[in-house]
């Protein structure tokens, strides 16, 4: 069991989603995030002066993920979130040690 | 002593003019608010400019020159202190001559301050333009938005209002008054007008990103802030007293002044039942109350009414305003299947139930007919409609008239205004 | 000549009451605003599509049958053009002639439009209706509340408007004007019936979940939008001075226009002293500067005057607005004690405060008794309370007034509309 | 029948001084709106509370002895009742024979009821105390502005205004009246002595935490709320129509109706102006169009042409404003680079561009001079500033008049009113 | 020392809070998230078109506690979040390496 | 590669972006978040009845540096967000796995 966790563009949330429905990743946790990177922020004003916005409104997904599923995860989000612009975000894999489904006390891949 | 009746009639009637127009003033108000509380809160910054920005030019460029073109009011209003008299006192003994001359001296048309009228007449322009920044909301540019209005306020409007409210010929052809067209308060001449100029720049704007998927889908773009949109109703409901109320054109004796109270009475009556229907329909077609529908149903009654809210009787009205209602529900979903993007339904209320509201005239006023309310609102329209076309596509020429692709997605807050609406409120 | 003076005087006390009728139509604005403020999020739209369509329904209903009910105006108020004549013409020399026949011409009483009176009337029935709304938010099926205010404004609220502004008596027995009653504006004709007919709802429909808990606990819950409240409040205050203002019903000579002026004045003091004393008090009480209860407080000064704001004092009305600002906060920490939950202060703003108006008119109106007062508060509130309880417990039994555990949790917007009021600040 | 035409006059005027003070009054909810807007969230609530309280307080101050001190109408309003007169029927008698006995009968000074004059003018006192709560925003206590409140409105401004409107000698010294200072309806009595008074308190104040950087950077705080600030903005310039229109004094002849109606004229011309050269001036210094400019370029308008919109073309009123327009924006960033911080722009817009307004009334005004509007300005800025001041820092030395760092980062809500204006919204 | 990240039904975070508390883990930190997975979202409608709303509401719990706590938390959560409805949650457990307290530099289970 | 995450005091943000860009920490995600532990919340009120906002504002910091960069990172939070005061905050280390970037697919610390 691993945790994949992705840094997106917003705007491609829907799609990620269901391209990770399609290899059967089921259950998915989004949470808005600003991210700062190498992705230059914009530059706003207001009553005269200017203020950079240096954070860019970015969404974090969230999938634990059986072993066997991590590579195909991957390869899905990457293909999804791709535009090829800057700023398209990152993978991060870490490991779990356990799951539990909160209604059923099932732990495992089986809670996933 | 007989001097001082005709006084306070003038008096009376000057108020009567301003506080109407102050009213319908405030409609602006109404109209930004709704427009602000139906779009996103990305777009939000920018069509607020818009209205308070558009509201500003109508004033400007119909004082310079559009009073002039529709009423002869000359250019820059020449002339209008103390109603072209060389001074206040000179004026009172020629307004006290024309009153005593005259036949129906007390009883015949009003006799008020040219500065009231136009003051009324001005904040009609401003309404007509505000129907079309809904419309094109969240994907026009703000200055060829802006520069389009400048046209329509000095030129387009004033040139139909000349046609029909200055009663003179189209091209020097026809007549409209001749034939029997009347149009009370604007549905057509004001409300119409508006949709017309706001269908043409929606065709060559195209829909806003994402809101028409593949195969036809529709996806709604929920606007951000309804009790803004609701807020913004109440403000033109009440506003609308002014609008109709006004465009009696005098209250200062027994007749006009009944006049004025059926015209108020009605207004509101049409309103209520434009609300009702619109509630009840949405009700049984998607099985929840659509509140943007009861929104749109109020406005859809209150346009409904204006071509003629003196004669109907007040179940009459009622059920012109409940018809209205009916109309903007099927009105703003059929427009959806045409893929005409009008993110706060002003094509279906004021072009759409404008046409109701000419064709209803017929049914309660003997003084018109239906050929005439046809070829008025086939020339209102057609005129505007070309007109507007042509300046939008100049402009889209010249300047263009949609922001980028990207800059629709950050929203036009930040490519026009430069600043958010809530910069607090959303992770955006 | 003389003539033309009476017309004058007509025409002006019939643009004297469209003034004070639009602005009490917009109140309903201001309860628009100040609920939706006062609510949480997820039952906006919801409040808001039951404000705007009570409205259409009071109109609407009252229109129908009230106001016929109420001061035999006629079924849908049948021959209200011309005021009954056969043309304006006809109409105008009638009026004259009354005008003509009658000892004090021009100093009696008012003459004017009866659209006039209609259209002046009708806002308040609407007023007692929006009361309702702020009490039951929240928790109430959207279609069994417009059902209740189909009966509460075609007659519930008619029957006693006609016992008491229409001068009839009370089922054939007694009549209030003769034992003394007086009203002038409506405290308790128009606020505190309304708060009765809430009363009533909220008995039968339970505190919305949560709010109270275990051990008598109160669990706040606070409004979504406070600026939201506080525009609905200014708005109120400013409908107000057509409220009382228009209820003096004639401004046409100079005994009654010093008598608006007054009413225009003492409405002010009484709500300024209202904010005052509640804020104090709430400083006092609980060691912040409560904005809800200063907002309640203007409100409470406002419903306090309305009974009687013509013969005060400024500082007398200053006085009675304070006294109403006390109760207020009073009263709304004594209700929530009682597990009575009012989401926006509706029972004891309009309630409570109401009596207090009514009790106070004696206090400096000879022409009422303490004894005409409390019988006539009685009356009103029996009448209401009881037929308003017999008909939410109707709909109770028939269709259900609570939307389910899940609904609430969910908010009403969803269950109820479909659509949220924000749909971009709120992670839900 | 003559009295039947004065007593009309007397009606009539009385009641357009009601209509203009209700549409005064209005411009209460307009600057809380446009205050709550422009101020970040977290203190929403505390400015709110201020804007509803000092209303309160304005109209109970002035009440009590502000109208006594200003123009003699005895304290606590003493006698205002039937003007005076034993009863209304006397009244009537005393105001006929004074109608009767006058030269001008029917064309003098306006006669009308006395409590409509004091309703009138007190709206205006809340008005020039409504400017001072916005520069002061977010960082001030709140009972410490309440104290100040107190002051201004019972003393500071009344003293003022005896000066001005009064008639009355400064000090015993000068009239300025007599040295040809003319201010229509108040750049300078009520604006400029606004901005006067919140610039005291803004020096003792000083910026909000975090505005000014080091070197001279400028953090904008970006205001919570555009749309609020819009509304607000549209409110105050209807309300501006009572402001100007009823500052004329009278409506009930010809000569005075027209002027009326060239105020109204006036003042939404120079509205206009001030939003369009404030929005393109903008647009060509910051290289994007801010609304937050173009809703203080109309405000801008409106002060501009408060000391004289009517004598001033049409054309010439537009220029004015927008002149107005022009220098508001100059004003905001230069009082930012002097580390002024007033979050609304309230000292440019009313203190600036009042005394420009204060300088432009003898371009068309023959009865006014340089050096009487100069030492007009001078006497009331001094005399506002310095009084001020001195109470400022009293209360600064006695209370303290700003929150703890720690309250202010919290946001002045919790502390001074213990609640969230948006408790849903923001995740703070 | 564990990371357990419980994401569950919002209404339950003020009992799984309480829970917490009673066995003493007395830090955690809370997130707005949206979920998606087997429990189905709502419908809404607009202006006569429907559409779906895919993400439900949830919230997400982070509490880093000493080993020896690990199941009681599990436990604790598990219970307290427990409605037996579809869409009650997950409980995931992950590593932590190190825990720093930054007003004190304290580190280690102290940290906590 | 260590993830590194911090729970710090909202208005310390931008002095650890700084302090953190300064050591070549170029990367990183904001989420704003709910905090519960030692510091206590604040009493508000509604209409006489008061009750305490437990959870206080903070701001959840996620770099994922590489690890010779970890101590570095630690410090200069640390020392950036410390006030003194109560509440400050936490920082926590785990381990992560992967890191991808999704525009290039390049992995490893390449993809910081
Ligand atoms: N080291 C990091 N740790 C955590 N999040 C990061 C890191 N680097 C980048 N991110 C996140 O990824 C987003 C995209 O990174 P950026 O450098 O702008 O572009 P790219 O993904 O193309 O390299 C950032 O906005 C931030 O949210
Ligand atoms: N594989 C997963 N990875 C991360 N989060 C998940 C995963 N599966 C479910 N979730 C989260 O748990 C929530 C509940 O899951 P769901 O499948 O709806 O019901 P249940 O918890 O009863 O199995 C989801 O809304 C989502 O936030
Ligand atoms: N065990 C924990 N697990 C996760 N987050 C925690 C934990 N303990 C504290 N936190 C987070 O750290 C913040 C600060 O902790 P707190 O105990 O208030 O003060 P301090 O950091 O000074 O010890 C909390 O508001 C919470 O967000």
């Amino acid at each position: 069991m691993q945790m994949i966790t992705a840094i997106i563009k917003p705007f491609k949330l829907d799609e990620v989603r269901e391209a990770l429905s399609e290899i059967g990743v089921n259950g998915i946790t989004v949470t808005e995030v600003k991210g700062f990177g190498r992705q230059k922020g914009h530059t706003e004003l207001y009553r005269g002066a200017e203020y950079v916005v240096d954070f860019l409104p970015k969404v974090k997904i969230e999938a634990a993920v059986a072993s066997d599923l991590v590579d195909a995860t991957i390869d899905a989000i990457s293909k999804a979130a791709n535009t090829g612009k800057i700023g398209d975000g990152k993978i991060f894999i870490s490991p779990i040690e356990q799951a539990i489904r909160i209604r059923t006390g099932e732990s495992g891949s089986e809670a996933l | 002593m007989e001097g001082n009746v005709f006084q306070l009639q003038y008096a009376l009637d000057t108020f009567y003019f301003l506080v109407c127009g102050a009213l319908v003033m405030w409609m602006a108000a109404g109209f930004s608010m709704l427009e602000a509380g139906l779009v996103r809160s990305k777009s939000t910054t920018e069509i607020l400019t818009k209205n308070i920005a558009l509201f500003a030019i109508s004033c400007t460029a119909y004082l310079i020159v559009g009073y002039d073109i529709m009423y002869d009011g000359g250019l820059f209003l020449s002339g209008i202190a103390n109603d072209g008299a060389a001074s206040a006192d000179a004026m009172t003994a020629t307004v006290l001559k024309e009153f005593a001359d005259r036949e129906d001296g007390f009883t015949g048309g009003a006799i008020y301050s040219n500065a009231s009228d136009f003051f009324f007449q001005v904040v009609f322009v401003a309404t007509a333009m505000s129907i079309v920044s809904g419309a094109v909301a969240e994907r026009m540019k703000l200055w060829a938005f802006l520069a389009f209005a400048v046209v329509m306020t000095a030129f387009i409007y004033p040139m139909e209002g000349a046609w029909t409210w200055g009663g003179k010929a189209v091209f020097g052809m026809y007549t409209l008054g001749d034939l029997g067209f009347s149009d009370f308060a604007g549905s057509g001449i004001v409300h119409m007008a508006g949709a017309a100029a706001a269908l043409a720049g929606v065709i060559l704007l195209g829909a806003r990103k994402g809101k028409y998927g593949k195969d036809g889908k529709i996806n709604p773009i929920p606007g951000a802030n309804l009790p803004l949109a609701t807020l913004g109703t109440f403000i033109l409901w009440m506003g609308w007293f002014g609008f109709n109320g006004g465009s009696v054109l005098k209250l200062g004796d027994i007749g006009n002044a009944n006049a004025v109270a059926m015209v108020f009475l009605n207004t509101n009556a049409a309103a209520a039942g434009g609300v009702i229907s619109a509630l009840i329909l949405s009700r049984l077609m998607f099985g929840k109350a659509d509140l943007t529908m009861a929104l749109n149903g109020a406005l859809a009654g209150l346009v409904a009414i204006t071509a003629e809210p003196s004669t109907p009787t007040p179940a009459m009205a009622t059920a012109i305003g409940a018809v209205g209602g009916l109309i903007v529900v099927f009105s703003i979903t059929m427009l959806d299947k045409m893929k005409l993007d009008d993110p706060v339904g002003a094509i279906s209320v004021h072009g759409v139930v404008g046409l109701w509201g000419l064709l209803a005239v017929p049914l309660t006023n003997d003084g018109s007919t239906f050929m005439g309310q046809i070829i008025g609102a086939a020339t209102i329209f057609i005129w505007v409609f070309v007109t507007s076309f042509i300046v939008w596509f100049v402009l889209k020429m010249v300047m263009g008239i949609r922001i980028s692709e990207e800059e629709e997605y950050e929203g036009s807050d930040i490519s026009e205004c430069g600043m958010e609406a809530y910069p607090e409120f959303t992770t955006k």
